[in-house]
């Protein structure tokens, strides 16, 4: 088992050559039963694992992950941690991620470098401006904290940013300033020592590819690692989910689509904080490492390509020259695609069902690694209460059919306008 | 950011001169003023007996991307059983009459004499201008005299066809697009030098 | 990505307007069961790894609704249609 | 100086002149910085990423890990600049970057000191205590240290453009196989495009000490360049870096049109992106030099032994005084030979190899050059390189040499073949990764393929080439390759030298030494992917092109699963560095997006009107008149005066849709919650049609000019989006109806003339028609002419709750029917007006628009659930009847005042019972749209409240914090002016 993180040990093994280091987490290999399994070695999938067992006690519980953790959306993010959302049905679960954030890394043991250096979504007419003080005020009234920016304090802020020959004039912003960013891979392999120390098996290289059954429930999955029963198996796969559900019969609410995101060079300290532009689809925050780590809109087209095209490349960069013209001469340095489980109001699903011993956890759109901590610890409850806690209390399955959607943006029932 | 046109507002049609280096231009561009042009569109599964009239009428309507002349009107496919008309030297309402009085009773005619701009883009460097743009292939291999494109250029949607061999093309830009379409086409000319006429003086 | 649109020809996607799955039939309004087939009409997809059935429509083209049959695992195109029953057309 | 005294492709009758940090030096025509800098002895360039240790210059292309510069000054500024790749100019300046005080005395070299603290995650295990230090101590320190250069923070001065094009073949590279393979295709017909990213053609041609068809290659590159040129059907691009292959056999692409000069000249882009449609694409981008890992190896001096030989002949530059060479393959060996051929004086060559291919063997003797066997160089000294030790068995010696090259052999530069999701395959003969499935469409030729011999790169690209033109539907005759002796092209898989001492670089730029692979071993991050997250090796701006095969290499050792199995990591685009600039091009600043003037547009401007940007249109915001201290005074003015007299404004951004045929009433029946196929001849209506999901899609006017014939109105901002939709019911839903739509927004301007006078005004515009209340009555339609003859449509409609008329004209008439109206509105004080007052009139009368059509509400929801017809089916209606759009606690459209009238309303405040906590739980709708009421004397509002039509009268919270604004008031109905709407029928 991985020891502690400490000075003590930090100094140790500067002075025995760094040879003292055990793995991270253990490389599980998989037993016949667990009590849970949950379906998914990304950040979603391993914080549950986490919660089960510190929150609930639940520690006979197996991660399946059919690559190497992490491998997923939870490592092809722009790695932004915010809870500025709408609607009552979603800001308070962001809420309760975000405080989550705020003390995950002595929880942890493992520095995430969660830096909370603030969002600003800036506002560039009086409708978005009226609109974006209702989510300010929604944000107040779930305690999340915001600020509605007048141009010349963002233009303090922000100076680099384009006021004055701009097509879409900067008229404010909506400031959150707990909000900021997290390292990816470091919440995935913090979750993934936490759960490991508390018991849990993290099982690679295991692909599921079908569904135990017993008289209607699911009782377990078949894997390329063999059959694994459990009492309760959990989906957390993200854009695979229809993938794994095909094999149940289920057509779910979900579209996979291909969200790409940019990193430039690095470059000395450049920006502050996390910027929107919101006349375009562009959005940029600066890592530690000095890259711009930027994004925009989705690709558009139903994909599990993990890849996407030039014309969004063009539009994300047409928007980040609009808005910051000094970055014309700086360099993208690589370009990905994520697989997103867009779903069909834009926001996700943490339920019990829709089959017994079943449980899922999809629908995060673009949006999920923020809710990475709020998710695990709400499925967790989910799982082990057999029932939606609060905070996810809006997240089901059956709101399409009830009406009951959560739809941020107001753009119905197609995927790709989320 | 172009000082080129830091001059001319973005509401008003690049104004009428020679942009780019001196000399002889390599591209040049007129707005086409005085035409009339409607939307021609066939009813539901009457495309065939709709261009039959208008062969017997004498404008050979091809349901296909292409532009057809007879040297009073030239129409040009837009889309399944649909066409883009332009005459010169008649009102709207006259080209409608016209049009009325081949096409039936049934055919769907919109006055569109108002809705557009039509530029005509020429010189030995059009088509390298213009590939600065528009993603159709323009050799001659691929697109001839005659063919003709609906597309988007600069994210302004235009219809346009190669209306002379040497070679020279029309495009149908919105009116309100204009401004925008003639910024681009001038900073995508001036290099090889570009002479704009029709345009008005600024 | 190109889409070889049966009026235009080959054109770039982004000319294109995406809407999705074009194996969905509107329901019958006035069926009995009309409030559950609404619900899967309109929100739950097959969202199938490989050939993937759906709608495009030429917006900065020729303004038609295309079935375009695409793998969603290489973007691979397989096949694109007139949405519009092709009785209607006239082939040029 | 290390220039040699001949030889290179370098123009030595000219001398150009630059600096680098402030030294000036000279070059000339066909330097690179890299070579210049060399040539000036000039060895130390950079310092690394995390140990700031002295870093000089490695490569010789675009690969370079260490030599980055900012070049240029000011808002020219470019930072991590590879010095290998850009051309000299006169006057270039450059400057170190990620340095203080100075490259040569860096402060933060201290770190190399703590080195053993900073192994690979060294970050994650630390900085957490106390908790509260990381934000305010850590991690800005951490910032500052980090990153690369520094940006200049200015706008970017130079254009970008981009551009399309087309071809049968596209060839990416111009090295033999790809020469080779361009003027096959070409000579078959084919439309060919040859991109090379460097400014030269020729790639290692340009290098190496061969024969071609029996005269040197160079003559080979020339000629070949020369016929290339001259053919009609090949466009020879210099400069341009293919960097991303797409679907559809899309490669793009970026041309740097003006990097080699100081500033672009007139009417040129600083760069030009292409995207390039490309039948078919043969990639010959042939291979890198590899490093080789062994303590030291990062020391200035210290470079690929491809980059010494490359400064040597192409350059004429000796990287140092004198070299030696370290490799394991007999492509080192003749690199080596290579740059003693040229002049360099090569003190040894050092092989891993115990025996060497005779004919090597005796080349090196020829030149002289000693030959160290079954040697490993195990130590480097100096802080610009000054000595090197040399392992043979048990023994050691030490040379004094300023420049060592290092080649563990041919990585296949074949980025590009991985865009598409292919994955390389290991091939243990070459010890290298090749192409395994590639890009449909493309074919790899030479040595990206592991086709390492000269020979069988002309026999591959020339064979190639062919193949390609012929599936492009062009055959030509087969034509021979050139001919050219088969080069040696033996190795031995060699990854690390065991020996301790200094740190042992796997990734120079990154500073992932040998140790940190094992650290990640050590704690499990073992698969390809989390060895390079967790070391970060791979990710510098090299993206692992010289690391990413010794670092699997180390692990595949540490794991004894083989290269093999371990696999590599994936490529993704673009494959080098592309400026952000150019993938905008025009679309910046101000023409980021199309500006859309209305019909009446310049004569706004000549009164003088403040504009307001609305989607991509520029309308009117308000009209101010001398003396007016703000717009609210503009805007009560304007209020008043259409209230009381007149008022008008261009409507013409409304969505028009003309829609004609025998089934428009049934269509219009179908997606309108409402009837329309029962409207007359003549009239309009207001419609509103849902989404499939029961929510609002937008709204409008519906006229019907004939029984066959409608003319549509849409929102502004949804102009676009309806019109897709109705397109989308007719031809994919109801296929059987007979309607054909048309876009008439842009032929028609509209111009609303509103308030009680204003029928006065039409009146003396008609040409005679009646327009009295009994011939024109409300919601009527006439077709008819205005100012003598021009066709005009008048729908007498009302947005304002006043009588009012919507005047339509063909566009170009539109500024001649406004300068008409005023003219005929003077006597009644008719006033222009803009949005602002457009959205006063409209909340006094409480009628909906965008901030109430936003997407989450119903019919129900604002108040307009029974006009829909209960008699037809229409989109929308099924889902609209779900439990949650029926809830009695949904928020329902009402109107809201101050309490205390004195206060003012602030939309998107949220309403709060009195006397409750502010939670989200106790939250009951908010404020959608707000104006002060001149009518009234004080503000009004609008929004959404539960159970808000119970409600009228009670008193709620509009509660507004990010405004620091929280008052009391009063629920009431949304008609606050005129709600019998008797004003608008007189």
């Amino acid at each position: 088992m991985s020891a502690r993180y400490s000075f003590l040990s930090l100094i140790s093994n500067a002075l025995n050559g760094q040879t003292g280091w055990k793995p991270a987490w253990r490389d599980a290999h998989p037993k016949p039963t667990y009590d849970v399994i949950i379906v998914g070695g990304g950040g979603h999938g391993l914080a549950t694992a986490y919660y089960l067992a510190k929150e609930h006690g639940i520690r006979n519980v197996a991660v399946l992950e059919k690559g190497h953790i992490g491998s997923g959306n939870a490592g092809r993010n722009t790695t932004i941690i915010r809870s500025n959302y709408l609607l009552p049905g979603n800001e308070p679960f962001y809420e309760w991620s975000m405080k989550l954030w705020e003390g995950l890394e002595q929880d942890l043991n493992y520095n995430a470098m969660v830096s909370q250096r603030g969002i600003i979504n800036l506002i560039h007419s009086d409708a978005q401006r009226d609109a974006y003080a209702r989510r300010g005020n929604a944000m107040r009234l779930a305690g999340a904290g915001s600020e509605l920016l007048d141009a010349e304090t963002v233009r303090k802020m922000c100076p680099f940013l384009n006021f004055d020959n701009a097509r879409f004039p900067i008229k404010g912003g909506l400031m959150q300033s707990r909000a900021g960013t997290a390292r990816h891979d470091a919440v995935v392999w913090g979750y993934a020592r936490g759960a490991d120390r508390l018991g849990v098996d993290i099982i690679q290289n295991c692909e599921v590819t079908g569904f135990i059954r017993d008289n209607g429930a699911v009782v377990g999955v078949e894997t390329t690692r063999g059959a694994i029963r459990a009492g309760k198996v959990a989906l957390a796969v993200a854009g695979s989910t229809s993938r794994l559900t095909r094999h149940l019969d289920l057509r779910m609410p979900l579209e996979s689509h291909v969200l790409q995101a940019f990193v430039s060079e690095g470059l000395k300290p450049l920006i502050p904080g996390v910027i929107t532009f919101g006349m375009g689809h562009f959005y940029v925050s600066q890592s530690d490492k000095g890259g711009l780590v930027f994004g925009g809109d989705i690709d558009g087209y139903n994909s599990y390509a993990q890849r996407g095209n030039m014309p969004v490349v063009e539009d994300v960069l047409e928007g980040g020259m609009a808005l910051m013209p000094m970055i014309g001469r700086l360099r993208l340095l690589r370009s990905w695609g994520g697989l997103v489980d867009m779903s069909m109001d834009g926001s996700p699903i943490i339920d019990v069902g829709p089959l017994p011993g079943l449980y899922l956890n999809t629908g995060w759109n673009y949006g999920g690694f923020k809710a990475t901590p709020a998710s695990g610890w709400c499925f967790a409850y989910t799982i082990a209460q057999d029932r939606a806690h609060d905070f996810n209390g809006a997240f089901r399955l059956d709101r399409f059919r009830t009406g009951n959607i959560l739809d941020e943006k107001g753009v119905g029932a197609q995927p790709n306008l989320h | 950011m172009s000082d080129l046109l830091a001059h001319v507002p973005h509401t008003r049609l690049v104004p009428e001169g020679h942009y780019g280096p001196a000399g002889t231009p390599g591209v040049s561009a007129r707005q086409v003023l005085g035409l009339a042009a409607a939307t021609l569109a066939a009813p539901r599964g009457k495309t065939a007996a709709l261009i039959a009239s208008f062969a017997d009428a004498g404008l050979p309507l091809v349901d296909a991307p292409k532009a057809m002349s007879n040297g009073v009107l030239t129409a040009v496919g837009t889309g399944p059983g649909r066409w883009l008309i332009t005459a010169e030297g008649m009102t709207g309402a006259a080209l409608l009459a016209h049009l009325r009085a081949i096409a039936g009773p049934d055919a769907a005619l919109t006055d569109q004499s108002d809705a557009n701009i039509i530029l005509e883009v020429s010189g030995a460097a059009a088509r390298a201008t213009l590939a600065k743009g528009i993603a159709v292939d323009l050799d001659p291999l691929a697109f001839a005299h005659g063919d003709a494109a609906t597309t988007v250029v600069s994210h302004i949607g235009v219809t346009f066809w190669q209306s002379e061999e040497a070679p020279a093309y029309r495009f149908v830009v919105a009116r309100s697009f204009a401004p925008a379409f003639l910024r681009w086409l001038t900073v995508s000319a001036a290099e090889f030098g570009f002479a704009l006429t029709g345009t008005g003086r600024g | 990505m190109r889409i070889p649109c049966p009026y235009c020809g080959s054109r770039d996607a982004h000319e294109f307007a995406y809407l999705g799955d074009a194996t969905l039939t509107r329901p019958d309004p006035a069926a009995p069961d009309a409030a559950e087939a609404f619900h899967a009409y309109t929100y739950l997809r097959e969202n199938p790894e490989g050939a993937h059935r759906e709608y495009w429509y030429h917006a900065n083209g020729c303004r038609r609704w295309l079935v375009v049959t695409r793998n969603t695992k290489t973007h691979e195109i397989l096949g694109v249609e007139f949405a519009r029953p092709s009785t209607d057309e006239v082939p040029a | 100086m290390t220039r040699l005294s001949t030889g290179g492709l370098i123009d030595r009758s000219r001398t150009l002149s630059f600096t680098f940090d402030g030294v000036a030096y000279k070059g000339h025509p066909g330097d690179t910085l890299a070579s210049a800098l060399l040539a000036n002895g000039v060895r130390l360039v950079g310092r690394s990423f995390k140990y700031h240790r002295p870093r000089g210059i490695f490569t010789c292309g675009s690969e370079e890990p260490n030599a980055l510069v900012e070049l240029r000054a000011g808002a020219r500024k470019e930072p991590n600049t590879r010095a290998t790749t850009v051309e000299l100019f006169d006057g270039l300046s450059a400057q170190s970057q990620n340095r203080w005080p100075s490259l040569e005395h860096d402060a933060l070299s201290v770190n190399q000191l703590v080195s053993p603290f900073l192994g690979a995650g060294f970050y994650y295990k630390t900085f957490m205590w106390p908790a509260s230090f990381w934000e305010k101590v850590y991690e800005p320190f951490i910032r500052r240290a980090a990153g690369l250069g520094a940006a200049s923070e200015l706008p970017d001065p130079d254009t970008y453009e981009k551009a399309f094009a087309f071809c049968d073949v596209l060839v990416i590279g111009s090295g033999a196989a790809g020469l080779a393979a361009a003027l096959s295709a070409a000579r078959s017909g084919a439309r060919v495009i040859l991109a090379e990213e460097d400014f030269r053609f020729g790639g290692r041609l340009l290098t190496e000490d061969v024969a071609i068809d029996g005269a040197p290659a160079r003559d080979f590159v020339a000629h070949a360049e020369a016929e290339l040129a001259a053919l009609p059907n090949v466009r020879l691009m210099p400069r341009t870096t293919v960097f991303g292959a797409y679907d559809g056999s899309e490669y793009a692409c970026v041309e740097r049109v003006s990097d080699h000069v100081a500033v672009p000249a007139a009417f040129q882009p600083r760069q030009r992106l292409w995207r390039i449609i490309a039948k078919r694409a043969i990639l010959a981008t042939g291979a890198f030099d590899r490093p080789i890992v062994f303590p030291g190896n990062d020391r200035p001096g210290v470079m690929t032994a491809q980059a010494l030989a490359t400064y040597a002949r192409r350059f004429g530059v000796g990287a140092g005084a004198n070299a030696a060479v370290f490799t394991n393959n007999d492509a080192g060996v003749s690199a080596a030979l290579a740059a003693t051929h040229a002049g360099v004086k090569v003190e040894a060559l050092i092989d891993v190899r115990e025996a060497l291919p005779s004919a090597l063997l005796a080349k090196a003797k020829a030149l002289g050059v000693r030959v160290i066997t079954g040697g490993e160089v195990i130590a480097t000294k100096g802080k610009r390189l000054s000595s090197i030790t040399v392992r043979t068995g048990s023994r050691t010696e030490t040379l004094a040499v300023e420049a060592l090259g290092i080649s563990g052999g041919a990585t296949p530069n074949l980025n590009l073949t991985c865009h598409l999701g292919g994955k390389p395959v290991y091939r243990e003969d070459i010890a290298a990764f090749v192409p395994g499935s590639v890009p449909p469409g493309m074919s790899c030729a030479g040595a990206v393929a592991g086709q390492f011999s000269l020979a069988e790169c002309l026999k591959a690209g020339t064979e190639q080439g062919a193949t390609a033109a012929r599936d492009a539907g062009f055959a030509g005759a087969a034509l021979p390759a050139p001919k050219a002796e088969e080069t040696a092209t033996g190795i031995r898989a060699f990854w690390q030298v065991k020996a301790k001492g200094d740190l042992a670089f796997v990734d120079f730029q990154n500073d992932v030494s040998a140790k940190d692979v094992g650290i990640a071993h050590k704690e499990g991050f073992r698969a390809v992917e989390l060895l390079k997250r967790y070391t970060t090796m791979g990710m510098a701006t090299d993206q692992g092109k010289n690391s990413n095969m010794a670092g699997l290499a180390l692990m595949a050792e540490l794991t004894g699963q083989g290269i093999a199995a371990t696999g590599t990591t994936v490529f993704r685009p673009p494959y080098t560095p592309v400026a952000l600039g150019v993938l905008a091009g025009h679309h910046r600043e101000k023409d980021f997006r199309p500006t859309r003037p209305t019909p009446t547009h310049a004569w706004a401007e000549k009164q003088g009107a403040v504009f307001v940007e609305t989607g991509f249109w520029l309308r009117a915001a308000y009209f101010p008149k001398p003396g007016e201290k703000d717009w609210l005074e503009s805007v009560n003015r304007e209020v008043k005066a259409t209230r009381e007299s007149c008022g008008v404004i261009d409507v013409s951004t409304f969505g028009k849709i003309d829609l004609q045929g025998p089934d428009v009433g049934t269509f219009l029946d179908r997606v309108y919650i409402n009837m329309f196929s029962t409207l007359q001849v003549g009239k309009a209506r207001y419609g509103v049609m849902l989404r499939e999901d029961g929510l609002v899609m937008d709204d409008g006017t519906t006229a019907r000019l004939a029984d066959n014939h409608y003319v549509m109105t849409t929102t502004t901002a949804n102009a676009g989006k309806v019109f897709q939709h109705l397109e989308y019911c007719l031809q994919v839903l109801w296929p059987e109806l007979d309607v054909q739509l048309s876009s008439i927004s842009e032929q028609w301007a509209q111009i609303a003339v509103s308030g009680p006078r204003s029928r006065d005004v039409l009146a003396k515009l008609v040409d005679g028609a009646d327009v009295s209340n009994a011939a024109l009555p409300f919601m009527g339609v006439a077709q008819t002419t205005v100012l003598g003859g021009i066709e005009a449509r008048i729908f007498r409609l009302s947005f304002s709750g006043e009588l009012g008329y919507e005047i339509a004209v063909p566009a170009r008439q539109g500024e001649r029917l406004m300068e008409a109206i005023m003219e005929a509105g003077k006597p009644f004080g008719i006033t222009p007006y803009g949005t602002e007052t457009l959205g006063v009139l409209r909340i006094e009368k409480g009628h909906v628009s965008g901030s109430e059509l936003n997407g989450q509400t119903s019919a129900r929801d604002l108040g307009m659930g029974r006009m829909a017809s209960t008699k037809k089916d229409y989109i929308g209606r099924v889902l609209s009847q779900r439990p949650a759009f029926l809830d009695p606690e949904r928020p329902i459209f009402v109107g809201f005042k101050p309490v205390d009238t004195a206060q003012r309303l602030r939309a998107g405040a949220h309403f709060l019972k009195v006397g409750v906590e502010p939670t989200t739980h106790n939250d009951e709708g908010y404020l959608t749209s707000v104006a002060y009421s001149p009518t009234l004397g004080h503000s009004i509002g609008l929004g959404f409240l539960k159970r808000g039509l119970e409600r009228i009268g009670e008193q709620v919270r509009a509660y507004d914090p990010v405004r620091g604004s929280d008052i009391l008031v009063e629920v009431c109905s949304p008609a606050f002016v005129d709600p019998e709407g008797e004003k608008q029928r007189v």
